[in-house]
């Protein structure tokens, strides 16, 4: 029992540690002062604030949750401790660059990051509010922990849901002034932030419906899984279909023109999670398909010099799709005997290849090189050119979903089979008599042609196109999306590129920090969550059964 | 899926099209109505709302937070308008076409949002000057140079300025050097693939061989490139033999590649070099350090605003810890100051205190924009928007200072 | 007896090591024959060899007619060569029965636009070729088990799992990889009826490696010896056992237990 | 003979006709290139010496990939920012001020050891972090779940390294010990060039007795041969692989300063190009295979430096050079297209059944 406490001390000073390490980088790498300006409550309480406090107070949190059995004084002196470290660490950074010309090493503090960790007073003032407010929130954060059970989650679902509000704040303000007024809104939000009287009455509401939902959880047994006949099943897909109709109307342009690129990215996850996720290939170099279609578009239908057929969008679609897919073929047969790693650098290689192809001198004459190709139309039908990303939101929607139904036919059936088996085992699949190099190439075909169909999309919707769309990081960003949101399944994609797409749009602000986050995320996600959000039977089993299969190779 | 659901979908598929179709009139209609009412009513107390859209992620963000450095400092010297604050929202252009037509859409989304500064890329440019033109609003970029945005007949829109110098001004203007007074009468010029140094590269060209000079090659780097010194080398046995200009209008780190390793590559020791604003920073000339001599950088004149320059410079060193980053950040501060005087002269003052600017007349004003005193010169927009002096000014590097050689 | 399979004067070498070594075999159509051999001595190699998977550097082999030793390891799986593994590889994320489906795949018609437009001719095969796996299923003795993870099997039905999925593709000659291995006595003897069923009810021509001396004495009609990849000995089980050369090779090793168990019987 | 031809497939057939075709226009553009002669053996000469020198670095880069590679045979993304972090630490936060202060030009050498001491241990400080926290917890997990954390970790650090530091262009002090050239042959090598190959040399010299004389080597080289057994044969097999992560963070960082003399500055986007360019000399080479990731390294900055004006300048290309890439990935996938497992690589394909 003493060693218990001893090391429970020990970690509770590293946990310290950590958080201090969190706070302090988050203040030099900038984080805290361009969050600092991001209200959460209008006036009272900043994103920056919560980089400063929510670490120490998550980590007392996870601790106590340890070592709750020590009793509740005992957590609380140590989840002091971790606050207490955190906010002295902080101190010590105000401390050294007021002693020392740090500044001219790390050009990120401020005097005005300096003034808001010391709350604009003195150094030894502002220093005992840092602890003592760090303090405070890792005690509150490790009280959390003896609260009972169905009050604690109510209480941390609805702090979630308040902060998840403030963040949107800015989005959500611009919606409800859309559809009730510049008043109505104002009673919520000052532009960026939340009212402090809505902000209590959201988190006591989303409190209680938390709370509710929990007790109403605990009280009913477990419902038996329904099996649905094939007209329930298309009953409950009515709202759905009816709402993908009406979401543009509901999300207004800016959003609309978000779900718009997590659609292209969507079209490309599909056709890479053929690729990949069934058939097993790891293709770092999708982007190239997307490039191809874009730019065969962009050649066959635009009006400017470097158009060669002024081709209306929907005649150029198909030869787009099929350019796409042959290249697939083409490019994917000098891979076809590789594997693995050697497989991703090639098609990393391929992907490459054709950016700095397209930028080249070499073919200027044809695609304009580092101009790009401009004056591509819009698509029209029966006479109306489709301009806003309201009506271009309904050519994607329909792209995705053609997308999404050829590939869940593909995948449950003969064809479907015949990827996993690849993936599953190449020797022996082989030695089945299924044809690899078939087999292969029709992967990197249909994949090849999804990601050519989100180009074709992609090029009148921006009208122009230029070589640096098409880089590396699109074809990290897909394979990322498809793993995060679930290999070899569907939804998940959709999930992933919601989240990997459409969030990082809606944190534009920040854009300084997106990719940061972003890595960050990644990272997260795959330590908490590696079969991803909304993982395929496949990979779940896989995941399950790892260790003997990895046993094997 | 049965194949009533596959019946549905395709019912869904087809609809959705029309819906798309008739979609056009509700749209417009419906939800983004501001822009058509053109006015900006901002309530008394309220700040004064303007937009950056520059590139502040990936590897070009040290051009787009240079440049929003610029607007910051604007605004911070500017204070307030007519009693109101200002404010900026600041966007990211990603440097993509994509980019920029997401955070052009997201800020047209904004009603009370006044005047856009950015793109800092051209290929973002293109796309959103069509989106905020569209929706109404203007747009000022600070650093694109791409000759096609000012082309009615290729990718001009209405709502779109800038204060950057066209790539054909700059390139004319660095030919003139190199072949009138510098007397030398063969070139090379290298790009890196970047819309910007390929269309400042490209204007040389023809330039300089208008003139009478020829140039003997015309060649690439890659963005990311370090080792400069096979294309030197190849430069150096060209044809025409080795050139006696070597023109690179790339941004710092290949400029100061190039620059550093054209001496150290046989045939090339005699060969004068030059660089356009890309290579215009404090950053750059620190790099290029000892290899400063024997080069000249082509840029706005700021030779009469040493003045305001100067307490610019001293603003962005005490604000942000260094030096200035890049080269746009003061177009950017002229672009905003350029904004602020239209503001100034188009908004009304109601009784309450509010402040109602009328876009159109926002637009008007902006293009009737004529010998706006900025710190990269005197401004006249054209009627394409074209705002920056067409005095380009070549600078050398003495002890580590830009000083200007000519005119 | 007519000859299903004549490899003749096959070789195959890694780097420097000779796994084997001009090695001629001739299979009757209709037998049961097994090769056998210490560990290392090239079995696997050989088996490797005839379906395609490793090219020989020389030598030739002849199915039904057809010299197969340029081709591809599918293509002789179409014309009648299937196998199981020693280690048995199963595709483990996948249910019993799609393992079998997988192995109907090359007898297989439809299209890619049959899958996606769900056809007729699409919903035809599908249920035919699911009732097939079914029927095969239940032959090897797995009925019911179809939607069970193959990796969820027990052991022994792991590998008739296997043989089923090696049955799917209705093979003439089939090569078993130590189709015993790691069972015990009881199985092994289950397996063994099993094996014989599988030539006199199917009339396929079977192959097999195989350590467990019983076995291979109990069923074969003929029997190979290896030793460092050249045949040291062929003949029936009788001739085998009293063969000085094969117990040389298993006693030189201390692998004579099995053989002395096989001649005990 | 006949029967091979017969079966002949048209893959097979389309392989040959790509291998016949890119030869045949390489060999085609070196003859015209040849015949039109516009370089002097002195310029071929020193577009080899450029070559040796950026491979070189390829090659200390590649070293990392290739250990890390041999031990979890996951591509370790971030490589490329544990060489960026190292160096741009030490340029900003060591040589700057060393230069500024004066005693960067009082002692060169002991300024220069403690600026490549800061980077090594830098660099090797943020791989063992990254290690700990991001790939460790998923080391059973199917490899592409550490592919994913890998590029989330080379993001984050990216935008990390750029919050300490800022996102401008740092310019490496210039040493003036280092500065000019030496005469050799017909031509003259850059001092720091000769630096480059002599401290790549002698780092691949003290790699290679490291792995196979020391103990810790040899734990990373079992480790590389099967975990399993290592672990049973007492080797703590979590130390080996940190120290796997270690001994390339540390060829990096020394990549890293190295980078820094020839070029003269330093930026936190630095690490991702020659990361990927490492990254393909490590497979050039065989993945997996340390001397390999030497020869990939430096057959990679070859090509990079002889090819674009040998093979390509013949054929009349505009703005050649900016193909240099498509040249080292065409080499690669002729390459792999040859030999499947790279040039030093062992046949994996064939040993696994």
């Amino acid at each position: 029992m003493d060693n218990l406490t001893s090391s429970g001390w020990r970690q509770a000073l590293l946990q310290g540690f950590v958080a201090g390490l969190i706070t302090v980088s988050a203040s030099t790498i900038g984080m805290v002062e361009l969050f600092g300006t991001r209200y959460f409550l209008a006036g009272l309480f900043t994103m920056g604030q919560l980089l400063l406090f929510a670490p120490p107070a998550v980590l007392a949190f996870s601790l106590a949750g340890k070592i709750k059995s020590q009793g509740i004084s005992i957590v609380t002196v140590k989840a002091a401790a971790i606050g207490a470290i955190s906010g002295a660490m902080l101190a010590l950074l105000v401390w050294a660059n007021q002693t020392f010309p740090l500044r001219t090493v790390l050009i990120n503090l401020s005097p005005k990051l300096m003034g808001l960790l010391t709350f604009d007073r003195s150094l030894a003032e502002g220093a005992l509010i840092l602890i003592g407010v760090s303090v405070a929130t890792a005690v509150f954060g490790a009280l959390l922990q003896f609260v009972p059970r169905l009050y604690r989650q109510a209480l941390l679902s609805a702090i979630i849901t308040t902060l998840g509000v403030g963040l949107l704040a800015p989005l959500l303000f611009e919606r409800i002034r859309n559809f009730f007024g510049q008043s109505v809104a104002q009673l919520v939000f000052t532009s960026s932030a939340l009212q402090v009287v809505p902000a209590i009455i959201i988190f006591a509401a989303s409190a209680a419906l938390f709370y509710f939902r929990g007790k109403a959880a605990l009280n009913s047994k477990p419902k038996a899984e329904q099996k649905l006949n094939p007209r329930q099943k298309m009953l409950r897909q009515i709202p759905l279909a009816i709402f993908l109709l009406i979401l543009p109307m509901l999300l207004g342009s800016y959003l609309t023109e978000i779900t718009n690129n997590v659609g292209i990215f969507l079209l490309m996850g599909l056709g890479l999670n053929i690729v990949v996720g069934l058939a097993g290939l790891l293709d770092l170099g999708y982007v190239a398909f997307f490039a191809i279609g874009a730019y065969t578009m962009a050649v066959l239908t635009s009006t400017g010099p470097l158009g060669v057929a002024q081709m209306s969008f929907w005649a150029a679609l198909p030869i787009c799709v099929a350019v796409s897919a042959l290249a697939g073929v083409l490019l994917g047969t000098p891979v076809l005997r590789m594997r693995g790693d050697y497989l991703a650098i090639v098609t990393l290689g391929f992907g490459e290849i054709i950016r700095i192809l397209a930028l080249s001198d070499l073919l200027k004459p044809f695609i304009g090189g580092a101009q790009g190709i401009l004056q591509i139309p819009k698509p029209s039908i029966a006479g109306i050119t489709l301009i806003s990303p309201e009506q271009l939101y309904y050519v994607i929607l329909g792209g995705a979903l053609l997308a999404a139904f050829i590939s869940n036919r593909l995948r449950e059936s003969r064809v479907g089979r015949t990827w996993i088996a690849m993936r599953e085992d190449e020797d022996v699949a082989e030695a089945m008599g299924i044809n690899l190099v078939r087999t292969k190439l029709l992967a990197f075909a249909i994949g090849a042609g999804f990601s050519g169909l989100a180009g074709a999309i992609f090029s009148p919707k921006l009208t122009s196109i230029f070589p640096h769309s098409f880089n590396l990081l699109i074809s990290i960003n897909i394979l990322s999306l498809i793993i995060v949101g679930g290999l070899g399944s569907i939804p998940g994609t959709i999930v992933g590129a919601l989240v990997l797409v459409g969030l990082p749009e809606l944190l534009r602000e920040f854009a300084e920090f997106r990719w940061l986050m972003y890595g960050l995320l990644l990272v997260v996600m795959m330590l908490n969550r590696p079969e991803g959000f909304i993982p395929s039977d496949v990979i779940r089993r896989e995941l399950h059964s790892g260790d003997e299969h990895r046993a094997e190779v | 899926m049965s194949k009533k659901a596959f019946s549905i979908l395709a019912l869904l598929v087809v609809t959705s099209l029309l819906l798309a179709a008739c979609g056009a009139p509700a749209a417009s209609g419906g939800a983004d109505a501001p822009a058509a009412e053109g006015d900006v009513v901002v309530a008394a107390g309220d700040p004064i709302r303007i937009a950056s859209a520059l590139v502040i992620s990936g590897p070009n963000t040290d051009l787009g937070l240079d440049s929003q450095h610029g607007v910051e400092i604007a605004i911070e010297f500017k204070g307030e308008i007519k009693g109101h604050a200002i404010e900026l929202q600041a966007e990211d252009d990603g440097c993509s076409a994509e980019g920029g037509q997401a955070a052009g859409q997201k800020i047209v989304s904004d009603p009370s949002i006044v005047a856009v500064i950015g793109t800092s890329c051209s290929g973002s440019g293109v796309p959103m000057a069509q989106v905020v033109s569209d929706a109404g609003y203007v747009m000022v970029s600070p650093s694109n140079t791409a000759p096609s945005l000012t082309d009615p007949a290729q990718a001009w829109k209405p709502g779109y300025l800038r204060t950057a110098h066209n790539d054909k001004v700059q390139g004319a203007a660095m030919a003139e050097y190199a072949y009138s007074v510098l007397g030398l009468s063969t070139a090379a010029a290298i790009h890196d693939g970047d819309p910007y140094t390929e269309g400042l590269a490209n204007a040389f060209r023809e330039s300089f061989e208008a003139l009478g000079g020829s140039v003997v090659a015309f060649t690439a780097v890659n963005v990311g490139d370090t080792d400069m010194r096979p294309v030197l080398t190849s430069i150096a046995a060209s044809e025409g033999g080795a050139p006696a200009f070597l023109f690179f209008p790339v941004f710092t780190a290949e400029c100061a590649h190039l620059a550093t390793q054209a001496l150290e590559v046989a045939g090339l020791e005699n060969t004068v070099r030059g660089a356009a604003d890309g290579c215009f920073s404090a950053a750059s000339a620190e790099a290029i350090g000892d290899a400063a001599p024997g080069m000249y950088f082509s840029g706005p004149d700021l030779s009469f605003s040493g003045d305001v320059y100067n307490q610019f410079a001293a603003a962005y060193q005490s604000n942000f810890g260094t030096a200035p980053i890049s080269v746009f950040h003061a177009h950017a501060f002229d672009a905003t100051n350029m904004v602020f005087a239209c503001i100034e002269e188009v908004s009304v003052e109601g009784a309450d205190g509010s402040l109602t600017i009328n876009r159109q007349a926002m637009r008007d004003c902006l293009y009737a924009t004529s010998g706006f005193q900025g710190i990269t010169g005197s401004l006249t927009c054209n009627e394409y928007g074209d705002c920056a002096d067409p005095k380009i000014a070549v600078y050398e590097i003495v002890d580590g200072e830009y000083v200007s050689v000519w005119p | 007896m007519p000859i299903i399979l004549k490899a003749t004067d096959i070789k195959k070498t890694f780097g420097g090591l000779v796994a084997v070594n001009g090695l001629s075999i001739e299979i009757p159509r209709n037998s049961i024959s097994a090769v056998i051999g210490p560990n290392g001595a090239g079995k696997t190699t050989f088996f490797n060899c005839i379906t395609g998977f490793y090219k020989v550097d020389s030598g030739e082999v002849l199915f039904d007619g057809e010299y197969i030793q340029n081709r591809r390891t599918d293509q002789i799986s179409r014309i009648g060569i299937s196998r199981t593994y020693q280690n048995i590889r199963l595709f483990n994320s996948t249910t019993a029965i799609e393992n079998v489906l997988v192995g109907l795949e090359p007898r297989l018609e439809t299209s890619v636009l049959d899958s996606v437009l769900r056809t007729r001719r699409f919903h035809e095969e599908e249920k035919s070729s699911v009732e097939e796996a079914r029927g095969l299923l239940e032959f090897v003795g797995l009925k019911g088990l179809g939607d069970q993870l193959s990796s969820n099997l027990s052991y022994g039905a792991q590998r008739r799992l296997e043989i089923a999925r090696a049955l799917a593709s209705k093979p003439k000659l089939l090569l078993l990889d130590e189709p015993t291995a790691g069972m015990n006595p009881n199985e092994t003897a289950e397996m063994t009826r099993f094996i014989l069923d599988l030539r006199d009810k199917l009339g396929i021509t079977i192959l097999l490696i195989e350590h467990d001396m019983r076995v291979v004495m109990g069923i074969s009609d003929q029997i190979t010896v290896l030793d460092y990849g050249s045949k040291i000995a062929e003949g029936g089980p009788k001739d085998i056992q009293n063969d000085v050369r094969v117990i040389e090779a298993y006693l030189g090793r201390g692998a004579a237990s099995g053989l002395k168990d096989a001649k005990a019987n | 003979m006949k029967d091979r031809l017969k079966n002949l497939d048209l893959i097979t057939a389309f392989l040959w006709l790509l291998r016949a075709a890119i030869i045949l226009v390489v060999a085609w553009g070196t003859f015209k290139t040849l015949l039109s002669n516009p370089y002097t053996s002195r310029n071929w000469l020193d577009f080899i010496i450029f070559g040796i020198a950026q491979g070189s670095m390829y090659a200390l880069i590649a070293i990392g990939y290739t250990l890390v590679y041999g031990v979890l045979k996951m591509i370790n993304f971030a490589h490329g920012e544990f060489f960026m972090s190292g160096i741009f630490t030490a340029t900003s936060a060591l040589a700057i001020p060393l230069a500024a202060s004066g005693f960067m030009d009082q002692h060169p050498l002991l300024s220069l050891l403690a600026i490549g001491l800061l980077s090594m241990l830098i660099s090797v400080g943020i791989a063992l972090l990254t290690e700990r926290i991001a790939y460790r917890p998923l080391r059973h997990a199917p490899r592409l779940m550490p592919l994913i954390t890998a590029i989330g970790a080379s993001f984050f650090w990216q935008y990390y390294f750029r919050g300490l530091f800022g996102s401008q262009v740092r310019p490496f002090p210039t040493v003036a010990a280092l500065q000019g050239s030496i005469p050799f042959l017909n031509t003259t090598v850059l001092k720091t060039h000769v630096l480059v190959v002599v401290v790549t040399v002698l780092a691949l010299v003290a790699l290679n007795f490291f792995i196979t004389k020391t103990r810790a080597g040899m734990a990373i080289r079992s480790v590389s041969e099967n975990k399993d057994v290592a672990a049973l044969m007492g080797i703590n097999v979590d130390r080996a692989i940190s120290m796997t992560f270690a001994t390339g963070a540390t060829m990096a960082g020394l990549a890293g300063l190295l980078y820094a003399l020839v070029y003269g500055q330093v930026h936190f986007f630095m690490g991702f190009i020659p990361g990927i360019k490492a990254f393909t000399a490590a497979v050039l080479g065989g993945i997996g295979n340390i001397p390999g990731a030497a020869v990939g390294g430096l057959l990679l900055g070859l090509f990079e430096s002889v090819g674009p004006s040998l093979f390509l300048q013949g054929l009349g290309i505009p703005a050649f050079n900016q193909l240099k890439d498509v040249i080292a990935f065409t080499m690669l996938v002729l390459v792999l297209i040859f030999r499947p497992q790279g040039i030093m690589g062992e046949r994996l394909a064939e040993k696994k059944a």
